[in-house]
């Protein structure tokens, strides 16, 4: 079985730049340091990109785009690779001129330069952000040819900001605040209404990531961060905080981000990102091009805690294996898995189920259905199948 | 805790410029009034493009009227009426966010006559209709019952290890072709993949 | 005292861009999604990026540059900011014909693709890199205004790889080998002796950073890592490693990266980076511009392992006050530390003093001249000393 | 364990073509010699222009010969004759990457010449001197006793909290003013101040 990886071997073989030769970069100067005084990747790796789904929106600034997840190694998303999700496209923020108004049932309503945002003492943690539609293409059936488009709406950075506790101690909540709305500064001015008992427990204020302030694309300068939840409750380009005594049902929690069930009733409210995972190698973007030894690989993350196990099945769940969580295993960040076994042309119906640290375990795609229905559109968190096929195609499949 | 001290005591001009948000109960309505026969004029100008002349939407853009009673159907259609609970949300998105193009574009008073003219479009008042800060928390949306607090976790899946499932019966369903954004994995067509214009083409191409 | 925000509030007061006004950016709309498939940091941010002491070398192909620290935060180092050493420029190595050979006193010699080694089960960690002349320039005196140029040779990155234990047992050592010759693909063909001890511990073949591959600064498509050591050790480009009974005593381990003594005798070998902190808030590029509470921030680190402890000084070391160290505390990782305290134009001599799991403290300058002199460049890991004046300006001095 | 089996079998040739390392005791060398007198014709050619026609190094270019007994001065110059302790470092060195902007383009004779003219510009041989891969590895450098292993730590501070140091004795030092870069400090100097023409530049206009 295998593929022979022979577009790799042909331009190998026509090359001077193997031993015993001298490469040709060996024989010359590259270029200086501050050439570029902010980095870029190689040449080479053009192809690790977002990418859309076109026909899922009308238009691209309303729209959502994909990180390469069978790019990707670690735990870390680099910045350039996060996904994007916009309402009204991105907005050229000046920091200087960006405010944070908190107000409503308040002690004293106070609006925050960046300036004196970044004089609070700052924390910094490594959390997913995922959109609560990752997946949602594929309740009613298998619709995605890659595991970009199946799964990746979903990035993992090291987050800095302020608490949003620290905050609201700032202004003194008055006992009959209970929610919080939270608004962007953008054209869509999204806004959510947060229960303050999540912002008072992990909800952060967050103006960078992975060590540099905020990009465009994700809030520059200044974005909310509820870890584990559904991604648009993370407002972006945040602005206003305003604390009242009942939630506000806007547009983002009853028209949309709510899940419609069989009879025709709702759940609203829906704000966790439950226990998921998936494997990354092989997958169809990376099929298998050689028998032997092979790492069976994947991520794994719940917005519940902490990863606590992950297993593998070959064959369509019928019998399970465990595998090796490697690397931080940390609450609602991105959790890497592993498996070193065997392929020898076998055709595999390979799968991942993980369970958090509360026991939960991620259900099957029939559990949900039957749960659910075919018309919730988020929150699929489903064990996920790749069928790899004996010359080592591996493609996406659901089995009921 | 001692307070940090820092940022400016807000006013209560800075904080009114700002804050747009609305309730169900009607809380932040600015005073005013709209009707749905002005309204009729200024969503033909300002939405219908998008929206279409009765709400049923142009092309793959939003459907604002319509759908009722299909929200048990195969394909439901969530619009305005047949899935929204409360009015105030209608007339707080219209100020936040439309028109699309130019948000924030509008005033308190054309917020007004819009969202009238919406609900009529939706069957939810009569063509007579006034809506104003007083009478909008009392509007009833056909759908004000329809949600509830999630409940999750709701599937309940065990750690089983062996024998979880019977290979016999399993059925295995393949992707829908032909869906799927491929562009990137043709040779050299990577960076234009990646986006709506270049992925258009190269759906055309295929 | 404290010095008044000018620019800042007089930009600010002309903008009708601030409450109750609504933004410009509020009342259109953006760019959508994929416009940038691998995005860009803010416009406004084009301030935030690496930087060259001109005068420390002929030019800038071999050359080096500093991480901005100062406008870092967490403890990852974004790839596009890393700080870059290079002897020949930078390589544009297509990944396709880099190779990787092991050989020399082993078994079967081998021949790796880069494919063959992204077969091998991987293994990502949080590691510092740091070139052993940090700080080299002020041995003699405080030269630099600026922490960029005192500690910027310095960057953190979540590394993916294969342990060269894992690849070392797939040629087979022979018993004779002890030491290993790491080099690399550019025009300098970078060379360096490895005992056999490290390369067994914690030695990582590695080809990708903070989740995507290696940067072209950093030795794309493969570099080695030696965690906790010095970065000259850690081959970027890697093209070669060879295994001897003795080490080799090439120019960058003789000529170079040897520590003079004031008895005309130097050191070999000084792998290790040992403990070391700086206060990054304030420092001479964060003045401090508000009285009021402050959070003095900082970053420790140590080639030996864990930071365990950092201390702090307002009074140039006379008295040590406890700070707590925040967020993730990993071996021979950039560590935060924090200490919130007040400041009302009272003058401070700021330093910090790391300790580390193993009881090392931190040394003087003092302590390290009495013991080194000051010809020796490399790996001075004192205490160091920033001025901060009644107006909140920040110095760098030293204190004997 | 067992092999991955990754990877293919490295051939001889394959090997020999990159194995270009050279030891102290001689291991790596290739057969071959080279005079001190054909050196010298190489050397200015190749080398001169940057090291300086009697290695003393052009501009800020690396200084090649000289220094010797300066270690211990306040100001040591450290070259292959003051401060190397081994000839194969000079054969090895120069092999794998001179002359800087053409490395891996000299014979491996033309390296024993220039080698040989090096040592000889060092005063370490006479002008009739032939260097072999027999010969190098019994070269004595003046300088080959001068390394030890590394014995940190050496300096031992201990966690002191209170009166560690004398406030009255204390001597405080500035920075020296007009060396760092700071092009970044002024308004709008900050892409070009991170670059060597750039700061340059704003050097001047300083
Ligand atoms: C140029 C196209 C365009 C125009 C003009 C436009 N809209 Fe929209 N509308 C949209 C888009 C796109 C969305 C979805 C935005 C999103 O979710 O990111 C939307 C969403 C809506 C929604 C929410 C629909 C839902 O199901 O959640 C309402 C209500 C709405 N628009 C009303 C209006 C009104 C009223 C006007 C005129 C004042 C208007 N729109 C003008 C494009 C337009
Ligand atoms: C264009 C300028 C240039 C030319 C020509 C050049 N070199 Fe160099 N040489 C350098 C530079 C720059 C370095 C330092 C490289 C580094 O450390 O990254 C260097 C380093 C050296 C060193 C090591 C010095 C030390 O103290 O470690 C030796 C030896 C040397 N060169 C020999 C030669 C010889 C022999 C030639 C001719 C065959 C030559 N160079 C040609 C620029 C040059
Ligand atoms: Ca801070
Ligand atoms: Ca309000
Ligand atoms: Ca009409
Ligand atoms: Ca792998
Ligand atoms: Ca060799
Ligand atoms: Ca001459
Ligand atoms: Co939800
Ligand atoms: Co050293």
């Amino acid at each position: 079985g295998g593929v022979a990886g022979t577009v790799f071997a042909s331009k190998a073989a026509a090359s001077s730049n193997l031993p015993p030769m001298e490469p040709t970069w060996g024989k010359m100067l590259g270029h200086g340091v501050v050439e570029y005084p902010y980095g870029q990747p190689s040449k080479y790796e053009s192809h690790v990109v977002r990418r859309t789904v076109p026909w899922l929106t009308a238009e691209s600034i309303s729209s959502i785009s994909m990180s390469p997840l069978h790019d990707l190694k670690g735990i870390i998303t680099p910045n350039g690779l996060v996904f994007e999700r916009y309402h009204a496209g991105v907005p050229q923020i000046d920091p200087e001129e960006h405010r944070l108004m908190i107000h409503g049932l308040v002690e004293r309503p106070i609006i925050f330069t960046m300036e004196d945002l970044m004089r609070f003492p700052s924390v910094s943690e490594i959390k997913f952000i995922e959109c609560p539609a990752n997946g949602g293409m594929e309740w009613k059936g298998a619709q995605m040819e890659a595991l970009q488009f199946t799964h990746g709406m979903l990035s993992c950075c090291e987050w800095t900001g302020v608490p949003l506790r620290v905050l609201l101690d700032e202004v003194g909540i008055k006992p009959e605040g209970k929610w919080i709305l939270a608004e962007g500064a953008d054209g869509a001015h999204m806004s959510r209404s947060i229960p303050l008992e999540k912002a008072l427990d992990d909800t952060l204020v967050v103006y960078a990531q992975n060590g540099e302030m905020l990009r465009p694309e994700q809030g520059y300068p200044l974005r909310l961060l509820n870890p584990g939840w559904e991604g648009n409750t993370s407002i972006k380009w945040l602005r206003r905080l305003e604390v009242g005594d009942k939630p506000w049902y806007h547009r983002e929690e009853t028209s949309k981000y709510t899940d419609l069930m069989p009879d025709g009733r709702a759940r609203k409210f829906s704000f966790v990102q439950e226990t998921n995972s998936v494997i990354t190698n092989p997958c169809p973007e990376n099929p298998i091009k050689n028998s032997g030894l092979i790492e069976i690989e994947g991520l794994a993350w719940s917005g519940r805690g902490r990863i606590k196990q992950v297993d593998i099945s070959f064959d369509g769940g019928v019998s399970w294996v465990p595998a090796n969580l490697k690397g931080l295993v940390l609450s609602k960040s991105l959790t890497r898995f592993s498996l070193v076994t065997k392929w020898n042309g076998q055709p595999w119906l390979l799968q991942s189920r993980a369970i958090d640290e509360t026991g939960y375990v991620q259900p099957t795609l029939k559990q949900l259905r039957e749960a659910r229905g075919g018309n919730s559109i988020y929150h699929k968190n489903s064990i996920h199948t790749w069928k790899v096929a004996n010359n080592g195609e591996v493609t996406n499949v659901q089995i009921s | 805790a001692e307070k940090f001290g820092f940022g400016k005591t807000a006013t209560a001009e800075e904080i009114a410029g700002w804050d747009i948000d609305i309730r169900p109960d009607g809380l932040g309505l600015p005073p005013g009034e709209g009707s749905v026969s002005e309204g009729e004029a200024l969503y033909e100008q300002l939405c219908a493009t998008c929206h279409g002349l009765f709400g049923e939407g142009e092309g793959r853009w939003p459907v604002l009227a319509g759908g009722k009673g299909t929200l048990t159907e195969e394909r439901p259609t969530k619009t305005v009426g047949s899935y929204w609970p409360y009015a105030s949300t209608l007339f707080d998105y219209i100020r936040r966010a439309m028109p699309f193009t130019a948000p924030r574009s509008l005033t308190d008073e054309q917020v007004y006559h819009i969202t009238a003219y919406v609900l009529y479009l939706n069957e939810i008042v009569d063509d007579e209709f006034v809506l104003t800060h007083e009478n909008l928390a009392q509007i009833e949306m056909p759908n004000k019952d329809g949600f509830f607090v999630d409940p999750r976790p709701d599937a309940q899946n065990t750690r089983c290890m062996k024998d979880c499932a019977d290979p016999k019966t399993m059925k295995i369903e393949g992707t829908l072709k032909g869906i799927t954004p491929v562009g990137h994995f043709i040779e050299g067509a990577d960076a234009p993949a990646a986006s709506h214009e270049g992925q258009e083409e190269l759906e055309r191409e295929k």
